[in-house]
């Protein structure tokens, strides 16, 4: 069953002087119940500008250029603020920010915030109802329960500091759950206990979906079931997380694999893929493939025709030339 | 042992600091006005002797003198030497005289108002500019700062009118603007009363007339300073509250779906908190702080009697007040020191780390 | 260069600059194009728009003679106190916040002091002992003397973020000393944001300067904007309904100070880019 | 324990921040000695002392405790210890004075050589130093650091380092902000200041991966201490320590199982 479905989506900024910025462009994917997608790309990407996309929250300057975002049927395109803020956040769509220590409100006590967020969004229901759903909902998380929810942001580690914002985040039971790089302040033991704690949730059904988006492949090749590849806004390649890692097949993403080093025996007489050069500026308009300009088997044509994805090996790709 | 109490332990801390800067408040207040080249019984001397007898410009002088702690004084009588002149004190006598004498709660005798005390004129005063400041200054803040909020918030066509309204209001000194609400409304629209605090008929009492006077009298000076108040406070609120309005956590509660009014009392507390300080410096200074605009209006409070003071070169007078001024700021940022340590879980938990502040 | 261009699309910017250079112009230009005379040239409090076209005061004299002045004297109060205070404030800012230790701690317990004791105060008791000599310039001095606290409190904090920052290690691993780290690595990252504490601390000086001489502490060798306020409300010009005595003078004061506040405001809209929507 | 021909040596060095109760020590009682010519590479996660540890052989800390010797001699903040001793950092955009030329800035390296050379040289080696890490002189000629990229920007900081020739050189997380493919031309450049200048280098990471792949010898850092030293293989292959044992199986890898 198809629970998330985008296509074509395309979102770009307007800033103060009138330029547009094509952040994303053509973004198209569906998502069964279960499943968990993985998006890799590096900083600047478009990463962040889809995740406002995705929840169908245009806030000024970003605007929906064209294309369909649905969850379950329901289209969030050319909704109203209110309604999406109403209808669609933490219960529908939710959405796991980065760096929790600052997402979280520094003069209110985790389960204020947690009670604000049910509050928002369920009518007729009282002060102790609010709090006895939140102690059984944190008691799930393996943390001292009582403890964290009595306490400010400052008072908690990181590690619970981030489990507290996806507790929060999950509240509601939403259908999809965007994780925006949620491990990437944390350092390694944390992020394992916190990859951990997103299975269960996902085990328990509090959740259906995820997208989860980082910059490291390694940790998505575990996590994901599905991996998309970002690069200056579009996606190059989407496949499974076997078929990315281990057999590549877009330019951009061989590089990426090929860059990859790991602490294992022989690894030392790799040679790692080594591009250089930047991704190209989106204030502009870009005629031919966007990694054209560093890719190392671009052909005289790549420069000026766009290159659309197609099927390749059983997955998608952004290459006329890749095989 | 205050290891279990922190916040007991940071009260200390702070109330120590303060009582540090209060010492250093004492000495600038007795060392400031010496510092000129003439002590100032001289400079009254020279204005007020004229037309005196030398015999009674002399007893008057020594009189000054002797309240200003000048000379020595042994039970009641100035000490002289041989030839009869008044023995001088030394500086660092008379400094400890002056400690001596705040200890007493003794501010000295007026010169002006002779032989009045310092500290009852004062006391007779306050009463008046409390009751004109306190209210205005808590509901200029309040107004302020709900209107700086709103515009941070909603900004658009409410910030575009409030924004540079509460600007150009807040270039006006309270003053300028007390001089033209009186100009207009009393003098050319003849609508209010133009001077003091209740009509000159009336004896203060706690009789309908008189409330209804000192209301009809209160409403032009309430209004020149609550209206630059509120002005400079929804400035402040307003780049506090955009400020706030780009960090994360509220990027986190829209995101979360939180309703717009619950997002705006986030916003509002967090951009509080460093306006209190603010606060804190009206409230302090408001002994002071309404000097011009009660001298303006001929309000009968302390900044009248200030006013007067230091045109009469009223040396006790004007230590007396100064000192008064100081005290108040000194506890006012001690309240808010206080009450941020406590408002603020960021301060709090420093203090349980050990940390911050 | 970019900077400017970006502070010229600011309408509010444009507005604090015009009508600020207009206030300079006036106070430089106007004297020499206008005969200024502080003499009685006519009767007590003749009407404006008549031989004199800002009337007289209560001595006879010319308004316009005696705004001219006032203006002048106001504006070199205001930029003599903020240049001393942004100075000081400044220096010991980035000092304190670049040194850390107990050089910082004693700047900053000085600076805490200094901040808590209301300088209004400070202000009345020195005034008020130098009765013979207060000139104009000794009232800028005592404002700017008694108002650089803030400005180095709040320089300061920056001056210490920008300290951890890597383009100091590298500076230092250059071997640039101290002095040179300061002025060339740490200073132009404040700039824009002195620049504003300047803006205000001009505005806030020809404020305090009104405000003394209001109360009867103001210069005694000059006319300033205060001056003539003090003088028009002593001689009962508010009471006998003599508005050009006040009116002239007090829209002078706040049209400075508002093209300061709008000066400030829209630069920080461009400097400090959480500003910018 | 201690060479005495070791590049670097440290006995117990320690260094602690603040005073009274709220000191935090940083750097716990390290001891370890750094050979000529070797690649080192200290791993740890974020707080774990890593980079203060660099920044006290850069000589911008002193240690609190215990001695840090630089050539059998304490570690000085003088020019003559940064003529020898010269660093990359993390963050290639805040490591240049925004309102100053790149060129210019490149410039600025200069001032801690003996004698400077004439100006006709210096803009040589400037242009050299460019080449050698492939970038043509005119693409920076009057540029700003912000005009530039990521890896541009990188490669700027390793233009000094050629310039400079030092005998060290330590690289603080050199390659953690820019982009996976642009990193493997900064470990080329490293390498080749290795191999042509002989140059001792020490790199501070997180990343075990890349700290196996280019070092000679690896530093395990917890909580301000080396818990474990040995070549790449010895530590990654065969961890003592039982925090390196944790590190390694929580690090995910591509060819491992992570979470069961």
């Amino acid at each position: 069953m198809t629970l998330f479905e985008v296509e074509q989506l395309s979102l770009h900024y307007l800033t103060r002087f009138g330029e547009k910025i094509h952040a994303v462009t053509d973004v198209s994917f569906t998502m069964k119940k279960g499943e968990i997608l993985g998006i890799a790309g590096e900083s600047g990407c478009g990463k962040s500008t889809l995740v406002n996309g995705l929840m169908g929250l245009f806030i000024p300057p970003l605007y929906p250029t064209d294309g369909i975002v649905k969850v379950a049927g329901e289209s969030l395109m050319n909704r109203t603020p209110e309604d999406i803020r109403k209808n669609v956040l933490s219960r529908k769509v939710s959405m796991i920010p980065q760096g929790a220590f600052n997402a979280l409100n520094p003069t209110r006590k985790i389960k204020d915030i947690a009670a604000d967020v049910i509050a928002a969004h369920m009518k007729d229901i009282d002060r102790k109802a609010i709090h006895t759903r939140l102690r059984e909902r944190f008691d799930l998380f393996g943390m001292n329960t009582e403890k964290v929810l009595n306490s400010y942001p400052i008072q908690l580690t990181a590690g619970e500091r981030q489990r507290s914002v996806i507790g929060i985040s999950t509240l509601l039971n939403p259908r999809m759950v965007i994780a925006d790089e949620p491990t990437s302040a944390l350092d390694v033991s944390t992020q394992k206990i916190v990859i951990k704690m997103i299975f269960n949730l996902l085990e328990k059904e509090i959740f259906s979906t995820m997208i989860f988006i980082t910059h490291e492949l390694p940790l998505l090749r575990h996590v994901a079931d599905t991996i998309a590849i970002m690069y200056a806004g579009e996606f190059v390649e989407l496949g499974t997380a076997e078929q990315i890692i281990f057999d590549p097949r877009h330019p951009y993403t061989k590089a990426l694999m090929g860059a990859m080093l790991s602490a294992e025996a022989g690894q030392k007489q790799k040679k790692p893929t080594a591009i250089e050069g930047a991704p190209p500026n989106l204030a502009k308009p870009i005629t031919g493939c966007r990694f054209a300009e560093r890719c190392p088997v671009a052909k005289p044509q790549c420069h000026h025709t766009k290159q659309n994805m197609r099927i390749i090996a059983d997955r998608q790709v952004r290459c006329e030339y890749a095989q | 042992m205050l290891k279990q109490y922190p916040s007991l332990r940071y009260i200390l801390q702070r109330g120590v600091w303060y009582l540090l800067t209060f010492a250093v408040a004492v000495i600038i207040n007795f060392f400031l006005p010496r510092l000129g080249s003439h002590n100032p019984v001289d400079i009254i001397m020279g204005k007020f002797s004229a037309g005196m007898s030398s015999e009674a410009a002399r007893a008057k002088e020594e009189a000054y003198l002797k309240e200003f702690g000048l000379v020595k004084v042994r039970n009641g009588e100035i000490l002289r030497d041989a030839a009869g002149k008044p023995l001088k004190t030394s500086n660092t006598e008379q400094f400890v005289n002056y400690i001596k004498m705040c200890f007493k709660g003794d501010l000295g005798t007026s010169f002006q108002k002779y032989p009045k005390k310092v500290l009852q004129v004062i006391i007779e005063a306050i009463p008046w500019t409390i009751a004109l400041q306190l209210p205005t200054i808590l509901l200029g803040w309040i107004t302020g700062n709900v209107l700086g909020a709103l515009a941070a918030y909603r900004r658009g066509a409410f910030d575009r009118v409030l924004f540079p309204a509460a600007l150009f209001i807040s270039a006006l000194p309270s003053f300028v603007f007390g001089m033209l609400l009186l100009y207009y409304f009393s003098v050319v629209m003849n609508w209010f009363p133009a001077m003091g605090g209740y009509a000159d008929a009336i004896v203060p009492s706690l009789s309908f007339e008189f409330i209804q006077s000192a209301a009809y009298h209160y409403l032009l000076p309430f209004l020149s300073i609550f209206c630059i108040l509120a002005g400079g406070q929804a400035i402040g609120m307003r780049s506090m509250g955009i400020y706030e309005l780009g960090t994360d956590y509220i990027k986190y509660a829209k995101w979360l779906g939180l309703k717009e009014s619950r997002i705006i009392g986030w916003l509002f507390r967090n951009a509080m908190l460093p306006q209190l300080t603010g606060l804190a410096l009206s409230l302090g200074t408001m002994i002071g702080g309404a000097l011009i605009t009660e001298m303006i209006f001929s309000y009968p409070g302390l900044g009248m009697a200030i006013l007067t003071t230091i045109q009469n070169n009223d040396y006790p007078m004007i230590q007396g007040c100064t000192l008064l001024i100081t005290t108040s700021v000194l506890l006012a940022n001690f309240t808010v020191d206080i009450l941020i340590g406590f408002l603020d879980p960021r301060v709090k938990a420093g203090l349980r780390i050990g940390k911050g502040n | 260069m970019k900077l400017l261009k970006n502070l010229l699309k600011s309408p509010m910017f444009v507005a604090g600059i015009t009508l600020f250079l207009g206030t300079i112009i006036l106070a430089l230009i106007g004297p020499l194009t206008y005969p200024i005379t502080l003499e009685r040239v006519g009767s007590q409090y003749s009407t404006p728009f008549g031989r004199f076209f800002l009337g007289t005061d209560h001595l006879g004299r010319d308004y316009i003679s005696l705004l001219l002045r006032g203006l002048r004297a106001s504006l070199y109060v205001g930029f003599l106190a903020g240049t001393i205070a942004t100075t000081i404030g400044t220096l010991l800012g980035i000092y304190g916040g670049f040194k850390g230790g107990i050089i910082d701690d004693m700047i900053n317990m000085i600076t805490n002091l200094f901040i808590v004791i209301p300088s209004f105060v400070v202000l009345i008791l020195i005034s008020g002992s130098f009765e013979d000599g207060r000139s104009l310039t000794l009232i800028g001095l005592i404002i700017g003397l008694t108002t650089w606290p803030w400005t180095a409190r709040a320089v300061r904090a920056q001056s210490a973020a920008i300290k951890s920052k890597d383009h100091i290690s590298l500076a230092r691993i250059n071997g640039d000393g101290t002095l040179l780290v300061l002025l060339k690595h740490i200073l132009p990252y404040l700039a824009s944001y002195v620049f504003m504490v300047f803006i205000l601390q001009v505005a806030s000086g020809i404020l305090s300067e009104a405000a003394i001489s209001m109360i009867g502490l103001g210069p005694l060798d000059s006319i300033s904007l205060g001056t003539i306020l003090n003088q028009a409300k002593n001689n009962g010009a508010l009471g006998d309904g003599v508005w050009w005595a006040f009116i002239p003078s007090t829209i002078m004061i706040t049209v400075i100070v508002f093209a300061l506040y709008l000066i400030n405001t829209s630069a920080e809209g461009v400097f400090n880019p959480r500003l910018r929507k | 324990m201690l060479n005495k021909n070791s590049i670097f040596a440290a006995n117990n060095c320690t260094r602690e921040f603040g005073t009274g109760k709220k000191i935090v020590r940083a750097v716990d009682n390290t001891t370890f000695s750094i050979e000529s010519g070797e690649i080192v590479s200290i791993v740890g996660g974020s707080g774990c002392g890593k980079s203060v540890l660099a920044k006290m052989m850069l000589g911008l800390y002193k240690p609190t405790d215990g001695t840090l010797l630089y050539n059998n001699a304490p570690v000085t903040n003088t020019k003559i210890h940064w003529r020898e001793v010269q660093a990359v950092f993390q963050d290639p955009f805040s490591c240049f004075n925004q309102f100053f030329t790149i060129r210019s800035q490149l410039k600025d390296a200069f001032g801690i050589l003996q004698e400077k050379p004439s100006h006709k040289e210096i803009e040589k080696r400037i242009d050299n130093a460019l080449l050698a890490v492939n970038i043509k002189p005119h693409e920076i000629s009057g540029k700003y650091p912000f005009e530039l990229s990521g890896g541009q920007m990188q490669r700027m900081l390793l233009a000094r380092i050629f310039i400079l020739r030092p005998k060290v050189l330590i690289a603080d997380e050199p390659t953690s902000m820019v982009d996976a493919c642009v990193r493997a031309n900064i470990l080329d450049y490293l390498m080749k200041l290795k191999e042509e200048l002989k140059m001792t280098i020490v790199f501070v990471t997180h990343d075990i991966g890349l700290a196996y792949y280019v070092s000679d010898r690896l530093f395990i850092m917890h909580n301000g201490r080396i818990v474990e030293q040995g070549t790449p293989d010895e530590v990654t292959l065969s961890p003592r320590s039982e925090h390196t044992v944790r590190l390694l199986e929580d690090i995910p890898e591509i060819h491992r199982a992570w979470i069961c």
